[in-house]
């Protein structure tokens, strides 16, 4: 039996007012379990604590009822009075008679038969209140960044820069990402080889992070603080403890026509390759799918050419395992595929790019060597057409394209169509918008200066058809503030292409139990208040894997990540919160409706050997819930048909008395 | 004997981050409703067990009104979205069994939303009240 | 003997229900019979039986005993309890009179059960012979002969009349009241009625059930009976035997708090539970297994070593209709008692 | 409801398109062959169904130098389908004068060898209620 | 009368049983009259054929044995199956019930059960039933002339309104492969919603006040497998023995039908077993109702590890007001 302690605060007037306090305080002697009933001004006050704890010594108190403002202002006050009292923090329970009492109503006697009733409410949840301890639990110092891209990097590096050691898995053999094929970065326009590659050159040279190139996350066990990662390298048939980078081999390999990925498949790259000059780790990878000598063990090359001897094609894919206390989510986005736009004749004619691909046409370090020239005939077009929201939203269409806005296609295009015209001043540039949208700094003007000092046009319409004849693409369009349809011969056509999240990221987000959208973005914990944590305790979030983003606000995200890893990994042990679900053995199922359920993946099954009533034993599957995941939503409480699952703190008896109490 | 003014009994169940500070914001504001509305916090509305309805009304509860963030701003991410099947398929039976519609109500309310708040309760409790005791969903120990 | 012809039954069961509460089988619209009291419409049941047993009104699923309430160290006790007024059970068969007896032997006996020696001394029971037994009849295994039914009044019923025989001073009251309506007759019709029924009773399929595997002096060889396995290897433990018997007597009581006050009351338990009698240490019966074995080595065994040899089964039937799964004591007499 | 709104609902009714969904980018104007021809365009029939200014739609020819080559339709992105609409206008046009422009009785004098099918399918379409 | 015999199911039993497949047998065993037929495990080949039957009086769904049985016995279980039975099977392997690998499972192609109370409300004293091609040829130990019964006339509710013939789960079947069918069975729940709440609240005050808590409705639902139920657990708040009041009463059933909502595959054994005949299918229909109305169509047990609606969800359900008010304000 409990002996409870309630004390009425006045709050001066505040409650005072509506609510005869004295009366309340009488009224609730004579409930069960209390043995002490006082009221005073200020509650909160120090004199008020005090006098608290005074008579939780003098009365030998179990359990506090506070009648006081709602728990929201004071409750954690009131758990540290208990806690210098020397009671469990978790033995107090507020009555709120300020919010939902004394200031809602305003007759005295309505306001304190109502105040009575939830000081009863609160001392019938008290008497069934039991000490809670927040579970702790070890926290591994080490994070792991999945996604080698600007983001991957940015938050690796600032991970690893207040002192944990961060290891990256990236798919690629090398890190860098989409940012390492673009050619200049809009709205400054400065040369994204010349911020990022420096950055690429931190991380390989930061003691704190290792690199995993060419390299998948295989399993994920474990939850917040203390995840068991399996990640696979694959087999690059070079060992990268040997290999300079010097490129000897890949000069002398003999395969030479493989399409480039880097290049956009716009060039060739031979068997064996280094993505591109500034490439981390600066390390040849042998393309398994093209080189005869792993297909039919003829040529070797390669390994005779090399000085380092580091060819070795022996090598299998290797799986290493590394326990670390947070991850990050860096994985990315890919342009869409065009294949279903037949409209738009990509798959017909060579000269219909995607923009990524005009990236790599502009770029000093492209096919090109960043000469604008036609991809079909290598000629200099004159007429380009630039057609937005290709694939964008796109409601209907869902096998083709994607119902959001893809956000970064009107800033690059502006660029794409600015730097046209200054390095190119006889080209003609049309871009085909639907809407323009540049909400971002310095954004707007950007756009306003390729139309006005640039003179590129502008034309409010869309594209409807785009067919090859000869040398020209015939472009049938819309221009509808001067209602009037448009046919243009152009040289060239750059789709800005929807993006979406890389292929990888479904996978993972099942390995991590991490929420997605339908899109397969990553959901965000809170979409205002925590965006860069994924529901999953210890999961965050970086860059365009949780939605479509430009890489300034990749990098902020990326440093918001990072900070929250290093939060966590601060601690050397984690609180959890002690109000959390917990299932009896004895009476679960093991259904797995709790487990559908639980937005955490907090709940997980054990195989338990139960004696039964014959004192015969059995093997049953239980529900267990990992204290350091769950966040105590409840909502599994309710999934158990046999109530094995309860909340602590919220529990079925402690609601149910306080239901009992109001209606009585 | 006195004739006692008929005063229905509501137990409204709100969510701790929501609709808990949702009313509490209807008090900063001084927005009246009737005091016949008691609030039991739970952390989510999904916390909310049809047992718990079930057995405010066996107790003599006259309506129950159940509150939570609004669908998609869930503290948890997904609770609301529980509830809102959960307490549809409730009421419904409930409702086939015979047992007036408008005793149930499940009202999303915001933390910023006090107004609503009160509104909702003023409008809850005047819906109830029109309907009188609850008869059909009482266990009459409890009335002796 | 008294007679009275079937066309005036409703004029007498006004006159009855004049003096008494009048409770007799109706006709349910899902083809069953329930006891309900009689009003001006009530029609008689020609159903063989009701579903459940008229121990209903001696013994009811669910009674309040007290009421109390705790107030610091004061317990404030109120006895709830009504004074019952006469009422009269009609149209009873043999085997539930003579499941009343059983009863009896259990809450009549020091320390007698108050609340049912009340009932029974308020209720007056006007039995029914058979004259259409069913196949799940076998009354006579237990020695009743459903022919000659006990109870305050025995009526028999034949094409065209009914005929009143007053065995007890209760018995002779409530005819009175009728008998105006009645007038004196011989036993003919009714013996020509008996002799029909026993030939029918002769040819019922559980004719040949007998008590004779079990008796004094054979407790732990039926107890420690191999077959009791077999038997109850499919019951799902539900309470639907135990509450549609006639003689099933078992109860818990359990508090109930309204918040202001606790209801002390009483309700049937069924030994087919797994929280029958469940103690502090927990169950004495762990499995289904010794739960079922329970049901039946009482009603056959145990009962009957307290009480003179009394079986406390009578052969009425209601469990062969009801089980879920068709198991029942006329499988087990046979598996268990060896078949005849 | 007035007049307009009544028309309004009926052309929404009859085409099965709800043309608020339409985000403006003018792709079926964009993609439509019969583009010069027309008076209003396909844009157009989305827009101004939506805003209740179908009189002048109605009084034009441009729903007779529609194609029903449903290119439009094809392309739109949101699914707003501007022929249905068109097709709708044109529905309640030969209503409203309880005329068929054609009947089956003309077609024999239109065929000749070189006639698509789907030309007479287009025109049944277009000229009869 | 059904298509397959007994025979055939008896022999199959009886080589699986030989050769070692499975070491015992689930099936339905003879009773004292020719209509009540118990569910037995039979450990041999001599039991299976002195005591296995087959007939129009085989409705027990075996699938809540499988909990209960196959960690009580070595090696493998033959169990038969009837189409609905299928379904419940597939729901205890969604929800981890019972282990596949104890069970060799035969589907048995079912032309539909009789309901027993049917039987014998149309005809009195039955010392035989015979199952012939005209129905059921019913001889009554009063020597009157046999009786023949329109099998279509007693057949039970829950096949009356047979929703599938098709069986979703087997290692083996027996018979043909039947199909889904478009049943009436959510007529009855719709006559009740079209009703006043004033009536449909009559209605069930009446049926469900004949409840005299048994249990058997709960007991043999398959769906109703807790280790401990809450009705029996003290500590849950909503333990009941007995429907002390009306309150009880529909607090059991609601409470009931609530927890096997989604996971009810409406198997129809609750308004079987019922001893007092209360319509309880009508309970889990209108949940199965509601779901597929507000939800889209879900047959629980169709498939195993489908995810039940009610732990599930879409951005855009329904509100519950809107479920409410769907048919108008007081339908």
């Amino acid at each position: 039996m409990q002996r409870i302690g309630v004390f009425v605060c006045w709050c001066g007037s505040n409650i005072a007012g509506t609510v005869d306090v004295k009366a309340v305080a009488e009224a609730l002697k004579s409930e069960p379990g209390v043995v002490y009933s006082t009221d005073y001004q200020y509650m909160c006050s120090q004199a008020g604590q005090d006098l608290i704890v005074q008579a939780v010594k003098d009365n030998n108190l179990t359990g506090l009822v506070i009648c006081s403002c709602s728990p929201r202002m004071h409750e954690a006050t009131f758990r540290k009075t208990a806690a210098t009292a020397g009671l469990n923090p978790y033995m107090v329970e507020i009555a709120n008679i300020r919010e939902q009492c004394s200031w809602v109503h305003k007759e005295m006697p309505i306001g304190t038969e109502k105040a009575i009733i939830l000081g009863k409410a609160a001392v019938a949840k008290v008497n069934l209140n039991t000490p809670l301890t927040p579970g702790e639990s070890p926290v591994t110092k080490r994070a792991l960044v999945i996604g080698g891209g600007i983001a991957g990097i940015q938050t690796a590096l600032d991970i690893a820069d207040a002192g944990f050691p961060v290891d990256i898995v990236e798919t690629k053999p090398t890190i860098g990402g989409k940012m390492a094929q673009l050619d200049k970065t809009f709205p400054t326009l400065d040369c994204a080889a010349c911020i990022l590659t420096p950055k690429m050159v931190d991380v390989a040279q930061h003691e704190k992070i290792r690199i995993f190139s060419y390299s998948e996350v295989a399993e994920v066990k474990g939850f917040v603080g203390n995840f068991d990662v399996t990640i696979k390298k694959k087999a690059r048939f070079v060992d990268e403890t040997k290999c300079t980078g010097c490129g000897d081999c890949v000069d002398k390999c003999p395969m030479k026509k493989n399409p480039n990925e880097f290049n956009m498949g716009m060039d060739n790259r031979p068997a064996i390759y280094i993505p591109f000059a500034q490439a981390v780790p600066k390390v040849a990878t042998i393309d398994a799918g093209a080189c005869t000598m792993l297909k039919k063990g003829k040529c070797g090359l390669c390994s005779k050419v090399c000085g380092a001897g580091a060819i070795d094609y022996t090598q299998k894919d290797e799986f290493i395992s590394e326990k670390y206390g947070a991850i990050v989510v860096a994985t990315g986005f890919n342009v869409i595929s065009m294949d279903k736009f037949d409209e738009y004749a990509y798959n017909q004619s060579k000269d219909v790019i995607t923009s990524l691909e005009f990236e790599r046409l502009t770029n000093a370090a492209g096919p090109t060597a960043g000469k604008l020239l036609r991809p079909s005939d290598g000629k200099h077009p004159h007429k380009i057409v630039f057609v937005q929201c290709v694939g964008s939203r796109c409601e209907n269409c869902a096998e083709k394209g994607k119902e959001y806005c893809s956000k970064i296609c009107c800033m690059y295009t502006a660029k794409h169509a600015m730097l046209t015209r200054d390095k190119y001043p006889d080209t003609d540039v049309t871009v085909f918008y639907i809407d323009v949208r540049t909400p971002g700094k310095n954004f707007d003007e950007f756009y306003r200066r390729a139309v006005e000092e640039f003179g590129v046009k502008y034309v409010k319409g869309m594209v409807g058809k785009i067919v090859p004849e000869g040398e020209v693409l015939k472009v049938q369009a819309s221009d509808l503030i001067n209602n009037k349809q448009m046919h243009i011969d152009a040289d060239l056509v750059v789709l800005a292409a929807a993006i979406e999240p890389d292929k990888s990221a479904r996978p993972l987000a099942t390995m991590l139990t991490a929420s997605m959208d339908t899109n397969d973005f990553f959901t965000e914990a809170h979409p205002k208040l925590r965006p860069v944590e994924s529901p999953t305790a210890g999961v965050f979030l970086s860059g365009a894997c949780q939605g479509p983003k430009d890489i300034p606000e990749t990098v902020s995200q990326a440093g918001a990540a990072a900070s929250k890893v290093i939060g966590l990994l601060c601690k050397d042990k984690l609180l959890g919160n002690p109000c959390i679900a917990g299932s009896n053995e004895l009476m679960c199922n093991g259904c797995s409706s709790c487990e559908r359920v639980c937005p955490y993946g907090a709940i997980t099954y054990l195989d338990k050997e139960f004696r039964m009533p014959d004192r015969t034993t059995k093997i049953r599957r239980v529900a267990s819930v990992n204290p350091a995941v769950c966040q105590g939503c409840g909502a599994c409480t309710v999934a158990c048909p046999s109530g094995a699952m309860d909340l602590r703190g919220f529990a079925n008896d402690q609601i149910m008395a306080e239901v009992d109490a109001i209606c009585k | 004997m006195q004739v006692k003014e008929y005063k229905p009994l509501i137990v409204a169940f709100c969510c701790n981050w929501c609709s808990y500070a949702g009313a509490d914001l209807a008090g900063n504001n001084r927005l009246n409703y009737p005091a016949d509305v008691k609030i039991i916090r739970v952390p989510c509305s999904c916390r909310v067990n049809p047992m718990f309805i079930l057995r405010a009304f066996q107790r003599g509860a006259d309506g129950v009104i159940l509150c939570g963030c609004h669908p998609g701003d869930c503290h948890y991410t997904s609770g609301n979205y529980y509830t809102r099947r959960r307490m549809a398929m409730l009421f419904s039976m409930l409702d086939y069994l015979g047992i007036e519609r408008e005793r149930t109500r499940v009202e999303w309310v915001s933390a910023a939303e006090g107004a609503k708040f009160a509104a909702t309760m003023n409008e809850f409790v005047e819906a109830v009240s029109a309907l009188g005791e609850n008869k059909r969903l009482e266990d009459l120990r409890c009335k002796r | 003997m008294r007679k009275c012809s079937l066309e005036k039954i409703n004029l007498v069961f006004a006159e009855i229900a004049k003096a008494y509460t009048l409770y007799l089988p109706t006709d349910q619209n899902d083809s069953s019979a329930k006891f309900t009291k009689w009003e001006e419409g009530s029609v008689w049941s020609n159903a063989l039986n009701t579903v459940r047993s008229p121990k209903d009104f001696f013994f009811p699923q669910a009674e309040d005993l007290m009421e109390f309430k705790v107030e610091g160290k004061n317990i404030d006790i109120t006895d709830i309890r009504q004074e019952s007024e006469d009422f009269v059970i009609f149209g009873v068969r043999a085997c539930d009179v003579k499941s009343f007896e059983i009863l009896d032997r259990v809450f009549l006996v020091d320390p007698v059960d108050s609340f049912y020696a009340s009932r029974r001394e308020h209720g007056i029971i006007v039995s029914l012979a058979c004259t259409k037994p069913s196949e799940t009849c076998f009354c006579t295994t237990f020695g009743i002969d459903c022919t000659e039914p006990a109870g305050d009044v025995s009526i028999w019923k034949t094409e065209t009349e009914l005929y009143w025989q007053a065995n007890t001073e209760k018995g002779e009251k409530l005819l009175s009241y009728v008998d105006s309506l009645t007038e004196d007759a011989n036993t003919k019709a009714v013996d020509e009625q008996k002799e029909k029924t026993s030939v029918v009773m002769k040819k019922l399929p559980l004719a040949n059930l007998t008590t004779d595997g079990f008796g004094a002096g054979k407790t732990m060889e039926l107890f420690n009976n191999e077959a009791w396995d077999e038997l109850s290897q499919t019951c799902l433990g539900c309470g639907t035997c135990t509450f549609v018997c006639p003689t099933c007597q078992c109860y818990d009581i359990k508090d109930f708090d309204t918040g202001n006050g606790v209801i002390r009351y009483r309700c049937w338990d069924s030994c087919m539970y797994s929280e029958f009698t469940k103690m502090a240490h927990g169950n004495n019966r762990l499995t289904q297994k010794e739960r079922f074995r329970q049901r039946f080595m009482h009603k056959l065994v145990y009962y009957p070593e307290n009480n003179d040899g009394l079986y406390s089964c009578v052969g009425c039937g209601r469990c062969l209709a009801k089980c879920p799964i068709s198991m029942n004591i006329a499988k087990v007499m046979k598996k268990i008692g060896g078949e005849k | 409801m007035n007049k307009k709104d009544l028309l309004r609902e009926e052309i929404i009714r009859r085409s099965g398109v709800n043309p608020k969904k339409c985000m403006k980018c003018g792709k079926c104007s964009g993609t439509c062959p019969a583009y010069e021809e027309m008076e209003f365009h396909p844009h157009q029939f989305a827009s101004m169904i939506d805003s209740g200014d179908i009189e002048p739609l109605i009084a034009s020819e441009s729903v007779y130098k529609c194609l029903s080559c449903f290119a439009c339709v094809e392309r739109c992105p949101r699914g707003v389908e501007p022929a249905k609409l068109i097709e709708a206008v044109r529905l309640s046009v030969i209503r409203e004068k309880g005329a068929n422009r054609m009947t089956a009785n003309d077609v024999p004098a239109m065929v000749d060898e070189e006639t698509p099918q789907q030309l007479l399918v287009s025109a049944f379409r277009k000229y009869t209620k | 009368m059904q298509k397959i015999t007994r025979e055939q199911l008896l022999d199959r039993a009886v080589a699986l049983l030989s050769d070692g497949t499975v070491n015992s047998v689930l099936g339905w065993q003879k009773g004292e009259f020719d209509y009540d037929v118990t569910p037995h495990i039979f450990k041999s080949a001599d039991e299976l054929k002195e005591g296995f039957v087959w007939n129009d009086f085989c409705y027990a769904n075996f699938s809540k044995y499988l909990v209960l049985k196959t960690d009580r016995i070595e090696g493998k279980l033959l169990v038969f199956l009837k189409p609905c039975d299928t379904y419940s099977f597939n729901q205890l392997l969604t929800e981890h019930r019972f282990d596949r690998e104890k069970v060799y499972a035969i589907g048995v192609g079912c032309e539909g059960m009789v309901d027993v109370n049917k039987l014998k409300a149309a005809v009195d004293g039955i010392s035989s039933i015979e199952a012939t091609e005209e129905g059921l040829k019913v001889t009554t130990i009063y020597d009157d002339e046999p009786t023949v019964v329109a099998i279509e006339n007693v057949l039970l509710e829950r096949c009356v309104n047979c929703k599938s013939k098709k069986h979703v789960a087997y290692d083996e079947l027996m018979g043909e492969e039947g199909e889904i069918i478009d049943s009436a069975r959510f007529d009855e729940v719709a006559a009740l919603e079209a009703m006043t709440a004033d009536e449909r609240f009559a209605f069930w005050q009446n049926e469900l006040s004949k409840c005299i808590r048994c249990n058997a409705c709960r007991d043999a639902c398959p769906a109703c497998t807790c280790e401990n139920c809450v009705f029996n657990n003290p500590n849950s708040g909503v333990e009941t023995k007995a429907p002390v009041t009306s309150f009880e009463e529909q607090m059991f059933h609601i409470i009931r039908a609530y927890h096997v909502a989604g996971r009810c595959t409406d198997c129809g054994e609750c308004s079987r077993v019922c001893p007092q005949n209360i319509p309880l299918h009508l309970l889990n229909r209108k949940f199965i109702k509601d779901i597929n109305e507000c939800y889209g169509d879900y047959q629980a047990g169709e498939e195993v590890g489908m995810r039940a609606p009610l732990v599930d969800y879409t951005l855009e359900d329904l509100e519950p007001g809107e479920v409410l008010n769907r048919r108008g304000e007081d339908a």
